[in-house]
């Protein structure tokens, strides 16, 4: 029992960070039905303003828990200006293109970016401070659960409501639904939709870049490439709970971090990412739409 | 045409006829494995501007042509056919095993000698069909049974979890650590399975160690899992012998595991805290790059020079006499003083293990 | 209040408007009627601003709105109930008619043209909570003149709003528009093709053929017209 | 007029490079070393920056306005959306004497050129199968396979195994790799047969992964991520040959493939069942509701599109000798597409070109060694925002009617 | 009109649907025999698409027999059986909301509607001969023989999402013909039309009977159609059947008065 409550919580722990990226995946591909492959870029740059930032601040002697707010607010600002300049330059030209050309931009975008830090900064792991102080009441629980982690689950889990309320019951939520619907309608009935697209990018690399800097900072190590595998995760979680759902990208994020963690604890780890992409096909078998997402409204 | 190109090579193959020699460097230098593949371009780089400042090789200046294989086996075929059009007699590369034995026909074939600072799958050499290859690295087999038996013989561990990170590096060493321990019947493997690489957590498989009740973790692969999972073993409160391989004996291991580091055995290329030549190559690099040499740097900077000193050494780069002096003639490098066996490996690179000993790698006596 | 003056409109090369000129006076029901592909769609959609016209003028209240995006143009009071019954398909109805009311922020006056809507159709207060996507084509397009008349606009704009409607509610349908141009003095502007109906609610009407306005008139002309009879009226 | 959209273009070029200096000011000003608590400024990067933005900056709006321009020119003057590229490839007074061009290009190539060109070009020709292959599931049908390079290991590891284990040369695997990629694309067919859009994008990925997975795992079976090494090359007639040869032989080999895989696509994409899965493509509830077999439609597209992909695995590790897992991964898949949508999704010459321009560019990029894949990458970028069609539009069969009968 | 003793061929019995909840169909029961042009009216979601859709198989009804008698007179329990099948076996309808193949041309949507009849397979496709080339000239020429009947022969290469709307209403039509359908389902055909387009509409559907021996059912609310070309009539309200009769008889019904067409009849 012990032993599955431990595996539990590393599934949680997992599924965490896989959830946290997923929020901004779903985000934008909910709005403009775009696989963002650059949103993996964007959380690795969020990461890596944090680190710098936090270089910055350690020479200057600040204390961490200062660090790591100021560091994941300037990363939030940076990846934000990231996200929206990359949908400037690669998407909104291509807003009336052929459905796959967007896509295509994105994978360009993707390798453009990786190799843009890798060759401004680094091609080698990088140590990040661990800017995340271990807390003395998690002490006792360490073995199932450490601070990092508990940062993780709860800003999460923070996102996803406030993103769930943000979206239900704001005025840029409701133009948001409406843009994802029906570009058209959704001008004929007064909303900005570059405007409403530009903010989801905003948000959503926003919330990249608060995963970049958490996760970097419970990881320890970045590289150019993180964003990558992350992203590729991220998206699969996304898909399982529903795409465009954020309580499906974080449901998402949470089944596929316990499959992981349980295929690893009693079959192998050898075979943790075939379990992982077994389940999500089999549960888009039996729900076309993933866990939490709506079947669209089919009637002929 | 093609007589045109004939003519061209054997004239050069008896005396240059340009004033330069070409040193090509192929490996991953872009993509997600770049870090292992860039240290060694700048080796190369940092030896030759060395060795042209002092008049280079009988006169010809050295010339580096880098090539990017990216670590895939068909672009590293493309540039090894590339650095075979372009009449290169002598290679430093590739990184990752794979992409050197796609690579090898082609230069076997055309009698160009490669050289590689990282390449160790065992049968490159030990198999005998590559007597153009050379390598200034040890081989898993070697390195894996070096790490068993120091786990067995020295900490005298009983119960030993082989993890490894499914690439063809990590995965060679743990199956030569197991099959050493399977052998040596001394110690039991508890737990043998692949991670995957570049995961953000590897808690689930710490907890399966510690289920197992290991009372060493042995693993194969490269420094950035090693220092997740030697972290969250921390965590996890499990405080049991942390051995790994030359891929984790690397400073950006101490610094991005930070304290976890400590303590952490790894095996690697014995290199004697004197060397005089290690010591200037990493001044050279810091001074040029700003920062800390990455994976393989001694090694490639050691095959730059062996290669260098055999055309020297051989007088043309006849690909004979270039072979044969590789075979005879001993050369001061990081990785000590070496020449080469007839298989193709260094003579004299051996393995020792290291600890991290407050953030440093000391040699364990 | 609206103009259009000698507008030209294309899709890629194909022309659709050719030299439209259209005035609509403030508190007026003007109707445009004729045949398949005569470019009436094209000339709401240009007035919207979703498929900007090439030459010509729109103006708006005396401003010129021409180069405007739909949405800016929205902003401005005009509002149009598409042809097709473009809702949101996966929005329930009342959603639907909350995006309506998008730029309003009037709560009170919201809830009571709401309440006035359901009491237009009492069917989509049944169906309040059902998706739009899943509502049959009439309840559709009860619903995207709904949400039109959410939004409370100076202009109104209906593309052929007794589309696969029961004649009953045509009837019913036509009541309202009239109704709403006599009580809160909305501007309509109407394109159908039931032409019989749409030329009595209507002051003044046009007739377009192939992107040309080729007469306009007051409604009593057009329906006395021998040659609208023939080719609009099927008489 | 000109002077002053030339001052406009100035000014936003200004702002844009003023913004882009501040957006990568962190990244490429500042270095810090988190352990040995240094910081390296390196503000010279900002004034590269500066100038290399504003410049690519003008460039681009520039482009853009022609872009734009352009597209209202079209407009006016009648022309249909064609480009001039696709305009003249598509003129059969041009198209004739270029394809006659191309041919004895290629039929001389590998004795005029060298090793290594021949040796790339073998690669691009791979790949410009692959991508006619990938166009018969995502160009006709629609079928967005984001693991379509699992199929491609899957013939790579057949012929790989069965040399290895059975001896079995070159042309005997061939079509049993044939065989077998249709039979794995119909087996991935089945479960995603109700999956729509990016679903099946994903699902497919995830495939993709799996074989993958497998092949790394599998060790008594695939040998693991060391791969197997030492594979023949095709055979002829017993005879044996150097490298150089082989690459010629195989050459000539890809270039046979390449046609028969050209004239298969082409008749099937003008034939009743390309039409088929264009129907597919745009609607499939109608499209079944007219009789047509969604089911079928989609295995036929998914098993034929492997089976290009299965042969092409079985050439590739005939060219390479070495094949591991590392080779099939993602970003395969994602390049393959690449060639499709950035040549033209549906047009057969559009995809010979973007093979071309993708596996041929960033070898003659060597010379930017470091900088290559970062140029790449723009170059995707750019090539989809200017030409959002793909190089070369997807040219339709215009039907001749015969009047006379019925 | 018809001789009412002509055998069905389609026959439904007591057919329910249910949404979660709502029942959108209950109890139908609805007949057309050979020849027939049978009407299907009521008000706004009284149920009519959706019995299109429980009989062409898009949606499985929850209860009752759905039965069709083909060419051939065998009779086919068809309920739930696959759309395509379902047209294969010769219904074949067109959609409330226009589903055209928006980036084909005119003819080429035409063309999809022959697949069904024609053969040719992979290996036919690729090795062209002369049977495929043959076919496919039949093909082109029977779809366009079918746009000329609707009179959609000059946009034959327009991309059929360029038509104006009417254009593509009868584009539907012709693509349905192609299938050779020996009931053809008609979701409000004159919806989009004026006056004078829906009497050459009407005309169109009557010629169309004749010539290809189909028997027709219909949904429409353009009242002047309905009562002028059907030869019977179904009313539903809240998805059941109140009245069914000839014209004359059902806009006679009070009941169907009072629900759906109102009091003053001035269409
Ligand atoms: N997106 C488009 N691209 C190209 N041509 C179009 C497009 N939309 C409409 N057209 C063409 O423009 C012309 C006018 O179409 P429009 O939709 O305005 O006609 P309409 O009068 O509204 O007809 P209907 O009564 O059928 O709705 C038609 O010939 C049509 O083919
Ligand atoms: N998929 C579905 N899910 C839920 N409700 C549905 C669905 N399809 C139809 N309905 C409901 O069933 C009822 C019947 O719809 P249907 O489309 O058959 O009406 P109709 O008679 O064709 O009306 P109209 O004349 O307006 O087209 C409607 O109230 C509709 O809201
Ligand atoms: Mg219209
Ligand atoms: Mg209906």
């Amino acid at each position: 029992m012990e032993y599955f409550l431990q595996l539990f919580f590393s599934g949680l722990s997992r599924g965490s960070v896989y959830a946290l990226i997923a929020l901004g995946y779903t985000m934008v591909y909910g709005i403009i039905e775009l696989i963002n492959f650059a949103h993996g870029e964007i959380y690795m740059i969020g990461a890596f303003t944090g680190l710098i930032v936090a270089g910055v601040l350690t020479s200057l002697g600040w204390p961490v828990l200062s660090i790591l707010a100021v560091g994941i607010i300037v990363s939030v600002l940076y990846s934000a200006a990231y996200g929206y300049t990359v949908e400037k330059i690669a998407y909104k030209p291509l807003r009336n293109a052929p459905r796959l050309a967007p896509l295509i931009s994105a994978i360009g975008m993707s390798i453009l970016l990786q190799n843009y830090i890798m060759l401004a900064q680094t091609p080698d792991f990088l140590p990040f401070p661990r800017l995340i102080p271990d807390f003395a009441f998690m002490a006792p629980y360490q073995s199932f659960l450490d601070t990092g982690d508990l940062f993780i689950i709860s800003t999460s889990l923070v996102v996803m409501v406030a993103l769930t309320l943000f979206i239900k019951f704001t005025r840029m939520g409701k133009a948001m639904r409406a843009t994802a619907q029906n570009r058209k309608m959704a001008m004929l009935v007064g909303v900005n939709v570059d405007q409403v697209i530009s903010m989801t990018f905003i948000i959503g690399s926003g919330l990249a870049a608060v995963g970049g800097v958490l996760i970097a900072a419970h990881v320890g190590q970045i590289n150019f490439y993180i964003g990558f595998i992350a992203g590729l995760k991220a998206f699969t979680a996304a898909v399982l709970g529903g795409i465009g759902s954020i309580p499906g990208a974080v449901l998402g994020g949470l089944v596929l971090g316990w499959t992981e963690s349980f295929a690893t604890g009693y079959v192998s780890s050898d075979y943790e990412d075939v379990f992982a992409f077994c389940l999500l096909i089999l549960i888009l078998i039996f729900r076309p739409a993933g866990l939490l997402g709506k079947q669209r409204a089919q009637k002929v | 045409g093609k007589k045109e190109e004939q003519k061209a090579e054997a004239t050069n193959a008896t005396a240059p006829a340009s004033n330069k020699l070409v040193l090509g460097v192929a490996g991953a230098q872009s993509g997600d494995l770049a870090s292992y593949g860039l240290p060694t371009l700048n080796a190369a780089k940092l030896v030759a501007k060395d060795i042209n400042a002092k008049g280079g090789v009988h006169g010809m200046q050295v010339e580096i042509m880098a090539m990017d294989d990216q670590c895939k086996p068909e672009l590293a075929t493309n540039a090894a056919t590339k650095l075979v059009s372009e009449k290169v007699g002598i290679v430093i590369g590739h990184i990752c095993s794979g992409a050197t034995k796609a690579a090898l026909p082609i230069y076997k074939d055309a009698k160009v000698i490669v050289m590689s600072p990282s390449a160790t799958s065992t049968e490159l050499t030990q198999n005998g069909s590559y007597p153009n290859f050379f390598r200034t690295i040890s081989y898993d087999l070697l390195q894996g049974k070096a790490a068993a038996t120091f786990v067995v013989d020295t900490l005298k561990l009983k119960k030993i979890a082989v993890i490894h990170d499914k690439g063809d590096y990590g995965k060679g060493f743990a199956e030569s650590a197991k099959e050493a321990l399977d052998n040596g019947k001394q110690a039991k493997v508890v737990m043998f399975e692949g991670i995957t690489p570049g995961g953000v957590d590897y808690s689930a498989v710490v907890q399966k160690i510690k289920a197992a009740g290991a009372d060493c973790v042995l693993f194969g692969g490269y420094h950035p899992e090693a220092s997740k999972i030697v972290a969250q073993m921390h965590k996890k409160g499990l405080k049991v012998a942390f051995v790994s391989d030359d891929g984790v004996k690397d400073d950006t291991f101490i610094k991005t595991a930070g304290p976890d580091a400590e303590g952490v055995y790894a095996t690697g290329p014995q290199i004697l805290a004197d060397n005089e030549v290690y010591k200037k190559a990493v001044a050279d690099y810091k001074q040029a790059y700003g920062e800390e040499p990455g994976a393989f740097f001694p090694q490639a900077y050691a095959a730059a020079q062996a290669l260098l000193n055999a055309v020297d050494k051989a007088g043309s780069t006849d690909y004979d006499k270039v072979v044969a002096a590789l075979r005879k003639e001993y050369i001061e490098t990081p990785v000590g003083k070496i020449k080469f066996d007839d298989k193709g490996d260094a003579e004299g690179v051996s393995f020792s293990v290291y600890q991290v000993k407050s953030g440093k790698y000391e040699l364990v006596k | 209040m609206l103009e259009l003056k000698n507008i030209d409109t294309y899709y890629g090369n194909i022309q659709a408007l050719r030299d439209v000129n259209i005035t609509i006076k403030e508190g007026e029901i003007i109707t445009l009627i004729g045949a398949n592909g005569a470019g009436k769609s094209t000339t709401l959609m240009t007035i919207c601003g979703v498929v900007p016209p090439r030459r010509g003028e729109v103006l708006f209240g005396g401003k010129s709105i021409g180069g405007l995006s739909a949405d800016k143009v929205v902003r401005m009071g005009i509002c149009q109930v598409p042809e097709g019954r473009l809702i949101f398909p996966d929005l329930t109805v009342q959603e639907n008619l909350d995006m309506g009311a998008f730029l309003r922020s009037d709560k009170a006056g919201i809830s009571r043209d709401q309440d006035q809507v359901f009491g237009l159709f009492p069917i989509l207060l049944e169906r309040r909570k059902q998706l739009g996507g899943t509502l049959s084509g009439g309840e559709q397009q009860m619903l995207a003149i709904s949400r039109a008349l959410m939004a409370r606009p100076k202009l109104l704009l209906l593309d052929e709003p007794s589309l696969g409607l029961a004649p009953l509610i045509i009837r019913q349908i036509f009541d309202i528009i009239k109704q709403i141009n006599r009580e809160s003095n909305t501007t309509i502007f109407l394109v159908e093709q039931n032409a019989n109906q749409a030329l009595k609610v209507a002051h003044r009407g046009y007739v377009m053929e192939n992107g040309r306005i080729t007469l306009e008139d007051a409604c009593d002309k057009l329906l006395a017209n021998d040659a609208v009879k023939k080719a609009y009226l099927g008489l | 007029m000109a002077t002053n959209t030339l001052a406009a273009n100035l000014k936003k070029s200004a702002i844009a490079a003023l913004w882009l200096a501040f957006l990568t000011l962190p990244v490429m000003v500042i270095r810090v070393d988190t352990v040995e608590k240094t910081i390296t400024w390196r503000w010279m990067h900002l004034l590269y920056m500066l100038v290399g933005s504003f410049v690519l900056a003008i460039a681009w709006h520039f482009m853009m306005d022609r872009r734009d321009r352009g597209a209202a020119a079209r407009e006016t003057e009648g022309g249909v959306q064609d480009s001039a590229l696709s305009r003249t490839l598509n003129n059969p007074r041009v198209l004739r004497p270029l394809m006659a061009l191309g041919f004895l290009v290629a039929a001389t190539f590998p004795w005029v050129f060298s090793m290594y060109q021949t040796n790339i070009l073998v690669s691009a020709l791979i790949y410009v199968v692959l991508g006619l292959g990938l166009n018969i599931t995502v160009g006709l049908a629609g079928l967005l396979d984001l693991g379509y390079v699992a199929f491609y290991a899957v013939g790579a590891y057949a012929y790989a195994l069965l040399n290895y284990h059975f001896h079995l040369g070159f042309w005997t695997v061939l079509p049993m790799a044939a065989i077998l990629g249709s039979f794995f694309g119909i087996l991935l067919g089945f479960p995603v047969l109700r999956l729509r859009g990016d679903y099946l994008a994903i699902v497919t990925l995830g495939f993709g992964q799996i074989v993958k997975l497998v092949l790394e795992n599998w060790n008594s079976f695939s040998f693991g991520p060391s791969g197997v090494s030492n594979i023949s090359r095709p055979g002829l007639f017993g005879y044996s040959y150097s490298v150089e040869q082989a690459t010629t032989y195989i050459y000539y080999i890809m270039l046979a493939l390449v046609l028969l895989a050209i004239l298969v696509t082409t008749r099937l994409k003008d034939s009743r069942i390309g039409r088929a899965w264009l129907a597919l493509r745009e609607d499939e509830i109608a499209c079944q509701a007219m009789g047509i077999d969604n089911t079928r439609a989609k295995l036929m597209a998914f098993s034929l599109g492997a089976t290009l992909a299965a042969v092409m695995g079985a050439v590739f590790a005939a060219k390479t000798t070495f094949i591991n897992p590392a080779s099939f991964s993602f970003m395969e898949s994602a390049m393959i597409l690449a060639i499709v949508v950035l040549g033209g999704m549906g047009s057969i010459l559009g995809v010979i070109l973007g093979a071309f321009l993708l596996i041929l560019l960033p070898e003659y990029m060597r010379a930017f060694s470091e900088y290559r894949m970062l140029l790449f990458g723009a170059t995707m970028i750019l090539v989809m925002v200017f030409r959002p069609e793909g190089l070369i539009k997807a040219r339709r069969k215009v039907y001749k009617i015969n009047t006379e009968t019925a | 009109m018809m001789e009412h003793t002509s055998k069905a061929v389609l026959s439904v019995r007591n057919m329910s649907m249910n949404f979660g909840g709502l029942r959108a169909l209950s109890e139908v029961d609805i007949e057309v025999r050979q020849g027939e042009v049978v009407a299907l009216i009521g008000p706004n979601g009284a149920g009519k698409t959706t019995f299109f859709n429980c009989i062409t198989g898009i949606y499985t009804p929850t209860e009752g027999q759905v039965l069709a008698y083909p060419r051939d007179g065998k009779e086919k329990r068809i309920n739930g059986m696959r759309t395509n099948h379902v047209c294969e076996l010769g219904m074949a309808r067109t959609f409330q909301n226009i589903r055209l193949f928006p980036s084909m041309t005119a003819l080429e949507n035409v063309m999809i509607g022959r697949h069904c009849r024609t053969k040719t397979g992979i290996l036919g496709a690729v090795l062209r001969g002369a049977k495929t080339r043959r076919e496919e000239q039949e093909v082109v020429d029977k779809s366009y023989q079918l746009l000329k009947k609707v009179g959609l022969e000059k946009v034959a290469n327009e991309y059929s999402r360029n038509l104006p709307y009417g254009a593509q209403r009868r584009l539907e039509i012709a693509r349905a013909l192609a299938t050779e359908p020996f009931l053809l389902l008609l979701d409000e055909p004159a919806a989009g039309m004026n006056p004078q387009e829906t009497l050459e509409l009407k005309e169109m559907v009557t010629r169309i009977r004749e010539e290809f021996q189909v028997s027709v059912l219909l949904i429409e609310h353009d009242m002047k159609m309905v009562m002028s070309l059907s030869d019977r009539i179904y009313v539903m309200e809240y998805g059941r059947v109140i009245s069914t009769g000839t014209p004359v008889e059902v806009s006679a019904d009070p009941q169907v008065i009072r629900a759906y067409l109102g009091e003053e009849s001035d269409a």
